[in-house]
């Protein structure tokens, strides 16, 4: 038996395992097919400051290896999440990680401290990389001092974790990755989707309403991991490691590659249950090799 | 048509046979270890061994026949690419991951209404399993089955369970109506019909013509949406539509529905075309 | 019959379909395999000044629906090219586009002068986006100044068309192929690799000797789309799109998006006859569409 | 050994049957139009449809047995990843890519000398196809085998044809020798063979020590080795190995040879263990 539980920036997780934002939407959808308090924990679909339509559909394209998606970021915004999302959420035995964005600084730092005062709440995710949100023009997360920004002003207006979620898209992710913890991040989750596009030549148009859209799923999972190292030697803050996740053994190399905890996102579509057997397969890999705390393996990279 | 809809289980399933039931379109049977589906639902499958990732989402296919005896289901579906070539290659005997049954159903017409039921190319099979039930609790549908051409369509034997009435289409005109299942549709709607109400499923462009003209006629109008789905299960809203009456909604939250969950099966005038 | 033929940047191309750098060697592997006057041309592995020895192995290791490499440019240099590898390049009936790298943008302008003594070089692709050439310290290719800087040596001292080949793994494209094609760039292709890494967790090793590598194949496709059609907007020289294609179609989806050549790259090594077929694919997709020439068909993407 | 090797073509080919033959270990027997193949060179294998591009790279495989009357040949290989298990489940029938032969091939040893084969785990197959060469050429082999426990030994008739001189050993003590293979080695080296020269195939460690011993014993060595491949066709450079006396090369350029083109066999001084 090797023990699973796991601290991430002061949240104590029974495992390393947990919903990446948007896969798992606000819990309830799932819970016919996955019993929830097996997991560490689920981060919420985003929400932000108002209620948003999203993206015109089509919004889903399968790609080699992954899919592309345009949801952008169709949600019941702060209000409608707190009394009629969060009720089902608090009553969950898992960690909730709610994860937010918005077009200022400022309107995040607000919705972070109308969230304080609602009870339960594990820790805040700053979605500042989701490339469907283009009410800020550029993405924060494309600029470490906008980055730093956002992440200021989340910190000072909350009292719970502050875990910055990053984008791929960028030249120099760990010059992100120094903003956010100079800004105050308490930790660090990524990768969000690559930006990624589908075309039907014959009809000559994109297959998305909205043209581009975010890439994920295996096809990335390269990628992820690359970025996860460049990041766990900028900075000293615990990283949730996500991108292509589908079994245990994908999970212990983000694992072993620096990341103190991770998200398993579109594979969930697919298989519905698949993060539980993912903590099921990491607590017998574990196991077998002898170990006593999954914490033995995070970031032990031999290079 | 307000029984609850049967509760979804992620199971692994076997297949009992394949058959090419016309060009390019294949039946397959599958054993199952609850038959309590209803017309209209969907399944997700997942047509590949635990150890390969590809192809990678599910797919989404209606339930087209159901044996309650055998325990088994028919799906039918046309090949168009790795997902329905890779099911259609699967063995007697090899298990596929079935998820189900997802989605709402078709509801029931008032009683002594005559149900029209207007399908197109990959849009036939959910009517089919439709057309039986009706039959079962006394309707007497009409099918219209619009196809590109004659080896397109599905054969008689396949169609004949769903109604007593089927009449078909082709657009090159080598089999029945020439032309499209809407002008079959005309004509049908111009009988003397008892309360017609419309059920169809196809094509989008078709959907739309059939809304259209129900509106026209103010004939009821059920359509079965098809969209691109990642999960089927109302988790990753990516499968949506836009809904009509949108001042109506409390929050532009509700701009979209998700077809996998708040559908597949929508009442025509509640969406935009 | 559609005529394939096409102009790029003032090489007259056979057809749209070339092979790309570092996945044709210098043609004679391929040679019994692929009849190379059947494609529009071929692109070489990179040169550098000097002879390089490479990457330490394992330099391969294929990811889902890709690959990652870590070569790190082995290559006889310019000397051995012109002496060893060009005589046979030059005796081939199918356009030669010599692809370079150098430390320095001087450096990158010498190799160009010296290859303006070579008769038959049809272009110059000037590599500003190998992840593997690392003696320049951060990339080229990774800012607009560093890439202007490379582009404009190298078109002060050649005659011959010069092409800037990008790399995925920037934050903003548009901008490094404005300021290619403001340093004189005659066209672009792209994409390279996009950055990735793989991970033994039993071992707790990264696969690769070089630790992390280049991204190729099918998984990339939607990448290299999006980024195509940035660039697409935002620069009027033509561009040779790349990354992820296998099949006509994909060919297709890329002159749609806005490329006037396509690279094949990857899929050489899976199929090497498989450039030949995406030529023969595209003319009958092409002429069962009516289309007179295939230039009717490039950028037409409607959104 | 030096005639020039068969070109390489690019072809679909037949499954003709697959068996295991040992715990995870299989063999395929495939219906090639061209059996010339010279004992050491391997294939690269695409088990998958047109349609598909999973798994996406080629799987690399020794040669294990060729009959020429037949026209087919024989892989051998363990069930590791989403490749081999591709390759496995292939029907009777099924078409297969198939490119090759590639690479060079075993040097044959001096009249008169006795070829010692010592192969591991995977590496065992090309050194059948040799060892059955060599006894037709009338030398007569021995062969050293080692696995991991007796359930994951080839059987007997597999390796009969290779040497009438078999010898095992198994990790786990399961089966012959108990220990590493190197064990046997020594063993024989001990003995009074006329000219011995040595042929290795098998993990890398097991390699390095049978060179090791050899270079010891002033024994020739020639191992073939395995690296990750992407092309199989040397324009990649994806599959090296180091050379040693790099000092002796006119650039650095030369540094690493491919392990596909430039091998897969090599003699063991030649390159850096
Ligand atoms: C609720 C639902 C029920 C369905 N029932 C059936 C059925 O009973 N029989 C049947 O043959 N098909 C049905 N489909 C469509 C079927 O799911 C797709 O044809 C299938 O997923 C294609 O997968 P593929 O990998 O073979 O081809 P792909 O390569 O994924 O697609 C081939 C072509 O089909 C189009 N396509 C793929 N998926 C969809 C989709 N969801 N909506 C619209 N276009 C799509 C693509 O644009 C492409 O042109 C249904 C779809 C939904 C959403
Ligand atoms: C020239 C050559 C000849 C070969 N002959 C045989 C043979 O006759 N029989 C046989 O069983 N295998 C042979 N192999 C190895 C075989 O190619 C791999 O086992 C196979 O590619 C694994 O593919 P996969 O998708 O099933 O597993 P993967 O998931 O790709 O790999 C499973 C495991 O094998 C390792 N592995 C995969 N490929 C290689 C490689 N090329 N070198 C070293 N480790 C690797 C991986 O690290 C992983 O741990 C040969 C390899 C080469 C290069
Ligand atoms: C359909 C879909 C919706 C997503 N929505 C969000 C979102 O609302 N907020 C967010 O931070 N990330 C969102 N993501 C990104 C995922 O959380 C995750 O970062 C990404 O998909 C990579 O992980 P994966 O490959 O495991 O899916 C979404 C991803 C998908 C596929
Ligand atoms: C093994 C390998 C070696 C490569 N070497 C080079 C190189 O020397 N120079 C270069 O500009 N690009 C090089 N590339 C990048 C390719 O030219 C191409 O940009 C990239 O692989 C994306 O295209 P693809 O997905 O079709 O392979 C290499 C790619 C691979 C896979
Ligand atoms: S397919 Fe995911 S919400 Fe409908
Ligand atoms: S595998 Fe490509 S050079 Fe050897």
């Amino acid at each position: 038996m090797t023990d699973l539980r796991t601290n991430f920036a002061g949240i104590e997780l029974r495992n390393p395992v947990l919903l990446a934002s948007g896969t798992c939407g606000y819990g309830d959808e799932l819970a016919p097919f996955l019993d929830l308090s097996r997991l560490g924990g689920i981060v919420t679909k985003t929400i932000t400051p108002e209620p948003r339509a999203g993206n015109a559909p089509p919004r889903i394209v399968e790609t080699a290896a992954g899919m592309l998606n345009s949801i952008g970021l169709q949600n019941p915004g702060l209000k409608g999440f707190i009394d009629d999302k969060w009720p089902y959420l608090a009553a969950l035995d898992t960690k909730i990680i709610v994860n937010i964005a918005a077009p200022t600084a400022a309107l995040h730092a607000e919705m972070a401290a109308r969230l304080d005062d609602v009870e339960g709440i594990a820790g805040i995710e700053v979605n500042i990389s989701s490339p469907n949100m283009k009410d800020g023009g550029m993405l924060f997360g494309c600029s470490p001092t906008a980055s730093h920004g956002v992440i200021a002003a989340v910190r000072a207006a909350t009292r719970r974790p502050v875990i910055a979620k990053l984008t791929p898209n960028v030249t120099d992710i760990a010059a992100i990755a120094r903003a956010v913890v100079d800004g105050g991040a308490d930790g660090i989750a990524m990768i969000n989707t690559l930006l990624g596009m589908a075309v039907d030549w014959r009809t000559r148009k994109p297959i998305l309403g909205n043209i581009t859209g975010g890439l994920s799923g295996p096809a990335i999972k390269p990628v992820a991991l690359a970025l996860l190292w460049k990041v766990h030697q900028a900075v000293d803050v615990p990283i949730m490691g996500l991108g292509g996740i589908t079994s245990a053994e994908d999970a212990l190399e983000f694992l072993v590659t620096g990341a103190t905890a991770v998200q398993v996102g579109t594979a969930t579509f697919v298989e519905p249950g698949g993060a539980a057997d993912i903590v099921a397969g990491i607590e017998s890999h574990c196991a077998a090799a002898g170990m006593a705390r999954i914490g033995e393996l995070v970031g032990t990279l031999g290079v | 048509m307000n029984e609850p809809s049967p509760t979804a289980t992620d199971v692994q399933v076997r297949v009992v046979a394949t058959t090419e039931v016309a060009e390019a379109f294949f039946q397959t049977r599958l054993e199952v270890p609850d038959t309590t589906i209803r017309p209209g639902q969907f399944i997700q499958l997942r047509p590949r061994s635990e150890q390969s990732i590809y192809p990678f989402l599910r797919i989404p296919l209606s339930v087209a026949a159901v044996d309650v005896q055998q325990q088994t289901i028919d799906v039918l579906y046309e090949q168009v690419g790795p997902k329905t070539t890779a099911l259609r290659h699967l063995a007697a005997g090899d298990e596929v991951g079935f998820l189900g049954p997802l989605g709402n159903h078709f509801p029931t017409p008032e009683p002594g209404a005559v149900p029209v039921l207007v399908g197109g190319g990959i849009g036939v099979p959910p009517l089919i399993y439709f057309g039986t039930s009706l039959r079962v609790h006394g309707y007497e549908p009409i099918l219209l089955v619009g196809a590109r051409s004659a080896n397109k369509h599905l054969p008689d034997r396949l169609l004949a369970p769903a109604a007593a009435d089927v009449r078909r289409a082709s657009d090159d005109g080598t089999l029945g109506h020439a032309g499209f299942v809407t002008g079959l549709l005309h004509s049908a709607l111009d009988e003397p019909l008892p309360s017609p109400v419309v059920y169809t499923c196809g094509p989008h462009g078709m959907m739309a013509a059939v809304a259209r003209l129900c509106a026209e006629r103010d004939v009821p109008c059920f359509a079965s949406l098809e969209e691109y789905m990642a999960c089927g299960f109302g988790v990753c809203v990516g499968c949506v539509v836009e809904r009509a009456n949108k001042e109506s909604l409390p929050s532009p939250y509700g701009h979209y529905a998700r077809v996998c969950i708040d559908g597949p099966i929508f009442d025509a005038r509640q969406i935009v075309w």
